[in-house]
């Protein structure tokens, strides 16, 4: 056991684990939380809390979290690069850790010119892979990044904060052969599991986790598969055009526009993207991400035949 | 070499709002190298300030100059006489420049007329891109010399974002992807192998974020 | 109101200046209150010219150059263009109306239209008034 | 000076002065005998087709030749001239040598006095007739005297009013032809051509209709003021202010077998295409249509030209079989095979333009047999190898420009250098002989 | 208000400026617009005039006469002649100057006829403009500095870029001209890319079949030889300095460096072909060519040809030409096709047809060989504009669909009736497109710019028009000059199609290069000036020259780094002197000084 989080100890029993996400509100309204926690509940393994999603300010990822703790969901503390140096990010996994949460995804983070204040400061002090090999070294090695040991005063013994390390992986950024490569230096920097952009271009994405199984990064990491359910077809094309690092093939917009629910038809193409995603060799699981979009989970989720999610073995 | 470009005139305008004896000086290095305040744009900016008072019913002088380097005091300091009646000075040198002139006149206030904006090149006759960040600590050598501090958005040093798409930055198509042009780069000289390295942690205490620098070269020290 | 504006005309020796030559040459009258300054190409034309025009009194400032890719030097008229461009939105931010900063394309031999875009463009800065420089504080 | 050392080009069009600047450049003692009373031929006579950019008709560079041609110091320009005879002659040092008999008609004023003050012009009683000059700082920059027109030489009591009112006493009324003798050892015949005369085609209503005209007229119109001009206010279908209807003809005098002239003038759809484009950009509404045969398609600068006016000027693949006074009066009404439609149609018109074609110069014949040179059947001096067309059928006389057949303004230039490319190849033969025979002998 | 005088001393090292007016009546006439008196006493009380003067027709000998002994008497050293426009007499007026030992630039024409009498449209304006005139003429001509004269000696030698026709004859007539010229070639043995490239123009108009083949090359080739012309094979330019009579041209050659001195350079390479998008569309077939693959068939591979069109059966053979597929190059494709098809029709007894939108004839005896095509029995037929010729391959069987209106009139039935001979006439319908079963398609070929040309033109420093061939578009470089002046264009390389006009091309850039070398020397006027000590360096003027004049480099040999002008590249435009950031260049006719002191009105 590294952290001992329930999404580890799933991954360890060896099932097919499904995760969500929950965007946290740009308000202070903790109601707004709750209920999507709620709507989630039961549907999924662990939920990604993001962090300033598309750099737009929202809740903190880690106060949003502690109350999807409280609701009783499994958080993914998402942390980016852009706004904390390595103190605040230091801070903040101790203070993640000691408010009881267990997962956390070290990402790089969208650039502030996305979101609400372009004109901000940017840090990225460390990048994602940096701040993974800072976390595994506060875990393992239960040093902080200037390697001082994590003890509060000389006498005082070392408690360290053990994170379940997670990152992110864009099988369809460029250039494609390194990202494989890239994939490989975040293991090698401690990661524990790696959640995938989510993936509308399959056999992109499969030739991808051939080049993962080839070199067995899938035995040394656990996958989880991103997959996105999208409300119509605009959403697509607006993914395409804007979105960087994003690879939509033209037939599944065509499909969409051709359907007369596009709503059913996007959870449609979401559940069978789940069926392919389990065939994939090294795959261990989905990352269901439902942004502004959490109720079509569960549907999605026991389309999938993932319904009732497993619990933990006891030991 | 350092990089500016001229403020909106309107703007120069506002700042000299009531001086009656107005001094622009050029700077012959730099900032005439990146067409920014060279003797003909300082000529420029002085008769545009001259039409612009005039316009407003003002009555004051400006007058022009040029030293070959605004960041000497030697040189900043040969135009005491130049200075003498004047209220004002305009500086069209870089930042450098403008502070050099405020010390050097104590009793002279001195604004500045341009944005000092990179250290980089001439991309093409009128369009320059930045090139380096001044970070004190080069790892050029390990990126193929592509430097991902100053051409990748983020400063990242381990790899390309997920953002990277065709060769270009996620935040503007018309960016080139820094880490992409280091993949290509080292592809070429077919060194991929050191990317597979995590690059460490960077020490940023020699970059601005140490607090202001200095380079002191004790044996050159008199 | 009765106002003669001061004009300078910057006139490309290989174009416009000729072109004027004909006019006058045919008695073929314009406006005498034009004052023609011949330049060896409208390229060599910089905005400190057109400013400084404008610093000793001009009402009005108007450039000659050869029709796009027939200058003698292959590139003048475009510089010029360029030049007065940017030179146009700095006299807008200075007060001055840009439309007293003209810009014409003339062959040589059309003395005809050399006239007529002097005559035009004397009529429209007399109707834009003296230039605002002129004001006495 | 030698007679190795000189030339003689005959026609002072541009070909000749293209032709004269390339030896004068180079050294040589050039004397342009030109015809009329001043050099520079039908390329000064057309306009500046420039639209919204530059159509590169080419005749800023003729003006640009020809001013450098009047300030070489060693070209000899006679006006009024004509070649009346040649002889060859041997010279001592063995070369040979033409002796050339060049008539030079009275001007009846000097052109070393005349100052182009125009009093002359303006005290004349029938000035532009009697007294003129064929346009401003023509060169030389000289007026002339028409003795057909002048009264001095009609009234027995005898005009002299230019001569009193001469402030430089540069006028002689009583001037005589005069024959010179120049020596020379090559000859360049640059003599030009002549445009085809359209009261040939009757059809076409030529000389007979007004608002038919040819493409030189044009020219000429356009060169003088703005399109606009020559339309008076269109009304037509009871409405006022219609847009003008011009239609341009093309090979007229060209590929026409009938009339013996079946080649290409290659210049006309050019020209047409480039005036049609002029017009456009100066009557905005113009409706301009070009009848042809074949678009000839050629240099890249056109076929530019012709994207830059699709869709704004219509092109009509067909010919004119009849052109008459439109029946309501307005303009002229016009029945034409439209070939792509494949059937008859008409049309009326405010302007008809007819793109006249390059014809063999009226006195090639004569002018040929002064100088025993070959012609071909279509009337153009011969050259011996077309894969040559500067070289004449006789040794030291050159070919340049459209005497030779039809070619463009540029082209023309191009063919001037390329004939003085042989001349001088041919003096520098006689020389180096001349010089082997001296060590010889 | 007159600083003028003080600040210009200097330029005329400290002598004091003392300048004469001479005013030319032009006859009287001048007095009828204003009066010549009042200006004259105007001009004497302005500073710095010394002398002032009168007459009545200086443009005369006479004139002339006067006004030499007059500088030379009057003791001035600057001089304003006011009368008519400098367009007129200018030139005259300078060289008097020079005469009488003085620079051509302290000269100043006061445009006061074309200008000012003449020109204005109210009578009263006309005096004060006049005044107003002569007062800017009078200032500027103070502040004239001296325009230097070079003389330089030049190289006698060329360099023909690329060995193809063009280059060869180029080779020759230089040769011929007493010139040394160089002949590169990027192959390592010369021998024209492509004899076929320019079509013999006058093959069967002048019944000669073979003015033009491998056979006049081998001639050419043996010329060469004989004359001991100097060829670089396998040699490329990798880079050019300097200017017209003295290039230093760098050339790799054999993987050597060479370095030669060049008195002028002519850029003679050959084109690329490439087949049209329409033929590659279509599956590849040997009975698909194009037609310089069919000249190729002609003179290389007879035998195939003839299984094409000779077989057992005695059907006869249909031979298809689609022209107007490519942009450009349209005669040259026409010419070819003309050529080829009278040669097909005779030999192998084929149905010939044309399909084209427009018969190209616009060159040497075209129409006559268009007439003979008729004559031999070809078919021609116009497709439109919207519907060209359709092809298809259906079984094996390659169809060619034209819609030729012509052939939807009654009276052109029998026009129609003989197509069908070449194929079946469709069902009735409105528009009935011709049919035809080729045997034999053919198709123009594109013509690209050589591949080559990207790098040359890098190295040479000159410009590409549109199309990427070598730049002419410009009027004032017609008809072969390159925007870098000794640098000249010939054949095919700037779009020459046929083989006369391409050897005409070459004889007149021949001449233009021997007016360029024959003097042995260049003298040029010094009109641009750059002042190193203001240089910074900063390459705007290098890379912002239309014409290349500029260079970057030791000002004097083992001096600092500047930019120096090539005064025999320089044109005089001043566009370098109008972009300079650090005011370092300076036309020495046309300084900042002197123009604005035009500029300063009356108050």
């Amino acid at each position: 056991m590294k952290a001992g989080s329930r999404l580890e100890k799933l991954l360890n029993q060896g099932e097919f684990v499904a995760t969500a996400e929950l965007g946290p509100p740009k308000s202070a309204d903790i109601q707004l939380i709750k209920k999507k926690a709620s709507i989630l509940r039961g549907f999924a393994d662990a939920v990604n809390i993001t962090d300033n999603q598309t750099a737009i300010v929202r809740v903190s990822s880690i106060a949003a979290g502690k109350i999807a703790l409280d609701e009783g969901l499994e958080p993914i503390i998402q942390m980016t690069c852009r706004d904390r140096n390595r103190l605040a990010m230091q801070a903040d996994v101790l203070g993640a850790y000691v408010l009881g949460l267990r997962n956390l995804l070290c990402l790089s983070g969208d650039h502030q010119s996305f979101g609400n204040h372009p004109q901000s400061k940017n840090v990225y002090d460390l990048d994602s892979i940096q701040l993974v090999q800072m976390c595994k070294n506060m875990r393992d090695e239960k040093v902080f990044q200037c390697g001082e040991e994590i003890r509060n005063t000389k006498k005082s013994d070392i408690i360290e904060p053990r994170m379940f390390l997670g990152v992110a992986s864009n099988p369809f950024g460029d250039p494609f052969e390194f990202r494989v490569v890239r994939l490989a230096k975040k293991i090698k920097a401690g990661a524990d599991f790696v959640q995938t952009q989510c993936i509308f271009d399959l056999p992109k994405f499969k030739t991808f986790m051939q080049m993962v199984t080839d070199q067995g990064l899938h035995e040394k990491v656990s996958i989880l598969a991103g997959v996105m359910p999208v409300k119509s077809s605009k959403v697509l094309q607006y993914m395409k055009n804007n979105v960087a690092g994003m690879s939509i093939p033209d037939d599944l917009i065509r499909r969409m526009e051709g359907a007369q629910d596009a709503k059913a038809e996007g959870a449609k193409i979401c559940v069978e993207m789940i069926h392919k995603m389990r065939e994939i060799p090294g795959i261990k699981g989905v990352h269901i991400m439902a942004v502004e979009w959490e109720e079509i989970v569960p549907t999605i989720v026991k389309d999938a035949g993932l319904w009732p999610r497993p619990e933990v073995a006891a030991e | 070499m350092i990089v500016a470009e001229q403020k909106d005139i309107t703007e120069i305008v506002k700042m000299i709002e009531g001086c009656q004896n107005i001094l622009v000086i050029g700077c012959d290095t730099c900032v005439t190298v990146c067409l920014a305040g060279g003797a003909k744009e300082v000529a420029i900016l002085a008769s545009g300030l001259r039409l612009a008072l005039k316009v407003q019913g003002k009555e004051a002088e400006v007058h022009e100059t040029s030293i070959e380097r605004q960041c000497e005091k030697e040189f900043v300091d040969a135009l005491k006489s130049a200075v003498k009646g004047h209220d004002l000075l305009i500086s069209t040198g870089c930042g450098i420049g403008v502070q050099t002139i405020a010390e050097q006149f104590p009793s002279l206030p001195v604004i500045p007329a341009l944005n000092t904006k990179l250290l980089g090149l001439p991309e093409k006759q009128g369009v320059w891109v930045e090139r380096c960040q001044a970070c004190g600590q080069c790892i050029l050598d390990k990126t193929g010399g592509v430097c991902p501090i100053s051409r990748c958005s983020k400063s990242l040093l381990n790899g390309p974002c997920g953002g990277s798409q065709n060769g270009k930055c996620e935040i503007n198509k018309d960016i080139d992807c820094g880490w992409h042009l280091i993949y290509e780069r080292l592809k070429a000289l077919n060194r991929l192998e050191s990317l597979a390295e995590i690059m460490p942690v960077k020490n940023w205490s020699t970059s601005r974020d140490g607090g202001p620098r200095k380079v002191i070269r004790e044996d050159m020290c008199l | 109101m009765d106002f003669t504006p001061a004009i300078v005309a910057f006139c490309c020796e290989n174009s416009a200046y000729r072109a004027a030559d004909i006019a006058g040459a045919q008695q073929e009258g314009y406006p005498s209150n034009i004052r023609i300054c011949r330049l060896p190409c409208s390229g060599k034309l910089e905005i400190i010219h057109i400013l400084k025009a404008f610093e000793e009194g001009a009402d009005g400032v108007f450039v000659f150059a050869c029709h796009p890719d027939s200058c003698k030097f292959l590139l003048g008229n475009v510089r010029a263009g360029k030049r007065i461009d940017h030179t146009s939105t700095l006299l807008e931010k200075i007060g001055i109306e840009k439309e007293r900063l003209r810009f014409f394309f003339l062959s040589e031999l059309e003395w005809t239209a050399f006239v007529e875009m002097v005559r035009l463009g004397n009529e429209s800065i007399r109707n834009l008034g003296p230039s605002p420089v002129k004001k006495e504080p | 000076m030698n007679d190795q050392d000189k030339a003689i080009v005959i026609g002072g069009g541009i070909a000749g002065v293209s032709s004269a600047l390339s030896l004068a450049d180079n050294g040589y003692e050039v004397y342009v005998v030109e015809k009329k009373s001043s050099i520079g031929g039908h390329a000064l006579s057309f306009c500046c087709k420039a639209t919204e950019q530059c159509n590169s008709c080419g005749v800023c560079l003729a003006k640009d030749k020809v001013t450098r041609a009047a300030s070489s110091p060693n070209i000899h320009l006679l006006t009024h001239s004509e070649v009346v005879g040649v002889r060859e002659v041997r010279l001592k040092d063995g070369g040979v040598s033409f002796e050339v008999d060049v008539r030079k008609q009275p001007r009846f004023i000097d052109e070393d006095k005349c100052i182009a003050c125009s009093l002359c012009y303006q005290s004349c009683p029938k000035p532009g007739i009697a007294i003129s000059r064929p346009y401003l700082s023509s060169i030389p920059n000289v007026f002339s005297i028409d003795r057909n027109h002048c009264l001095a030489f009609q009234q027995e009591t005898g005009c002299a009013l230019c001569e009193d009112n001469c402030p430089a006493g540069a006028i002689f009324l009583n001037q005589k032809e005069e024959t010179t003798i120049l020596h020379a050892s090559a000859l360049v015949v640059a003599t030009g051509f002549t445009a085809y005369d359209a009261r040939k085609k009757g059809h076409l209503g030529y000389g007979r209709l007004p608002e038919v005209i040819t493409g030189l007229d044009l020219e000429q119109r356009l060169l003088a003021g703005r399109a606009s001009a020559f339309f008076g206010p269109l009304t037509r279908e009871g409405k006022e202010h219609m847009p003008p209807r011009i239609a341009f003809i093309q090979c007229v005098g060209s590929r026409d077998p009938h009339i013996s002239q079946d080649y290409c003038s290659r210049v006309c759809c050019k020209y047409a295409v480039r005036m049609a484009a002029k017009l456009k950009s100066q009557i905005s509404d113009a409706e301009v249509t070009i009848f042809y045969i074949d678009l000839q398609k050629t240099e890249s600068e056109f076929l530019s030209l012709v994207e830059q006016v699709r869709g704004k000027i219509s092109l009509i693949k067909g010919l004119p079989v009849e052109i008459e006074k439109a029946g309501n009066g307005a303009g002229v009404s016009m029945r034409y095979e439209n070939i792509d439609k494949g059937c008859m149609e008409s049309a009326d018109f405010d302007l008809v333009v007819l793109s006249v074609g390059i014809s063999p110069a009226v006195q090639n014949q004569i002018l040929a047999e002064t100088l025993c040179l070959r012609t071909g059947r279509d009337g153009f001096f011969a050259p011996l190898n077309l894969l040559d067309s500067t070289v004449s059928s006789r040794p030291g006389i050159f070919l340049a420009g459209t005497c030779q057949g039809p070619k463009s303004l540029v082209e023309s230039v191009s063919h001037g250098q390329e004939a003085a490319l042989r001349a001088v190849a041919f003096l520098r033969g006689l020389k180096k002989k001349g010089l082997e025979e001296v060590c010889h002998g | 208000m007159d600083n003028h005088l003080d600040s210009c001393t200097g330029g005329n090292n400290g002598i004091p400026v003392k300048i004469g007016v001479f005013f030319c009546t032009c006859g009287h006439m001048m007095n009828d617009y204003f009066d010549v008196k009042a200006l004259m006493d105007y001009a004497a009380q302005v500073p710095g005039v010394a002398f002032v003067d009168e007459n009545r027709f200086l443009c005369t000998r006479s004139g002339l006469e006067w006004l030499r002994s007059k500088i030379v008497r009057s003791g001035c050293n600057r001089f304003v002649i006011a009368g008519c426009s400098p367009h007129q007499y200018e030139v005259r007026f300078m060289n008097v100057l020079e005469e009488a030992g003085l620079n051509r630039s302290f000269l100043t024409i006061a445009n006061i006829r074309e200008g000012c009498a003449w020109a204005c449209a109210d009578k009263e304006g006309c005096m004060p403009k006049a005044r107003q005139i002569l007062s800017s003429a009078i200032k500027r001509v103070a502040l004239a500095k001296p325009l230097e004269k070079v003389r330089r000696k030049v190289e006698s030698s060329a360099l023909v870029i690329g060995a193809g026709i063009s280059g060869i004859q180029m080779a020759i007539e230089l040769h011929g001209l007493g010139l040394r010229p160089i002949l590169v070639e990027k192959q390592e043995k010369v021998c024209p890319k492509d004899a076929s490239f320019m079509n013999p123009c006058t093959q069967g108009a002048q019944g000669s079949d073979e003015v033009f083949s491998s056979g006049w090359i081998t001639q050419k080739l043996k010329e060469l030889d004989d004359k001991k012309i100097e060829i670089l094979t396998s040699s490329q330019v990798t880079q050019v300095k300097g200017g017209p009579g003295a290039f230093r041209v760098t050339l790799e050659t054999a993987g050597q460096e060479k370095i030669l001195d060049i008195g002028s350079i002519v850029v003679s390479t050959e084109p690329e072909k490439r087949a049209v998008q329409k033929m590659t569309a279509l599956r590849p077939s040997h009975r698909i060519v194009s037609l310089s693959g069919l000249s190729d068939l002609v003179t290389r591979e007879r035998r195939a040809l003839e299984q094409i069109l000779v077989t057992a059966d005695k059907r006869t053979k249909y031979v298809c030409f689609i022209l107007g597929e490519a942009e450009g190059f349209a005669k040259r494709s026409t010419v070819m096709a003309l050529n080829e098809a009278i040669a097909l029709k005779k030999q192998f007894k084929a149905e010939v047809v044309i399909a084209a939108r427009d018969i190209i004839v616009s060159g040497t005896q075209i129409e006559t060989l268009y007439q003979k095509a008729r004559q031999a029995g070809i078919l021609f037929f116009r497709s439109t504009e919207d519907s060209g010729p359709t092809v298809s391959i259906e079984k094996g069987v390659i169809t060619v669909r034209i819609h030729d209106p012509a052939l939807d009139r009654p009276s052109a039935k029998a026009a129609s009736g003989n197509a069908g001979v070449c194929g079946s006439q469709e069902s009735e319908g409105a528009a009935r497109p011709v049919i035809i079963h080729a045997d034999l398609l053919v198709f123009e070929d594109e013509i690209l710019p050589g591949e080559d040309t990207e790098c040359l033109k890098n190295a040479l420093r000159v410009n590409l028009n549109k199309g990427g061939f070598y730049q002419e578009a410009n009027i004032h470089l017609k008809p072969n000059l390159s925007n870098k002046k000794g640098i000249f264009l010939a054949g095919s390389c700037h779009g020459k199609e046929e083989t006369c006009e391409a050897l005409g091309d070459v004889r007149s850039v021949a001449m233009a290069v021997y007016s360029t070398l024959s003097r042995g020397y260049l003298e040029t006027e010094q009109k641009v000036v750059i002042d190193t000590d203001k240089c910074a360096l900063c390459l705007t003027c290098f890379r912002s020259c239309p014409h290349q004049a500029i260079e970057i480099g030791e000002v004097e040999l083992g001096q600092k780094w500047g930019a120096k002008v090539i005064p025999e590249a320089c044109q005089g435009c001043g566009i370098c002197a109008g972009e300079c950031p650090a005011k370092a260049i300076e036309m020495v006719h046309y300084s900042d000084n002197q123009i604005f002191s035009e500029l300063t009105l009356e108050r």
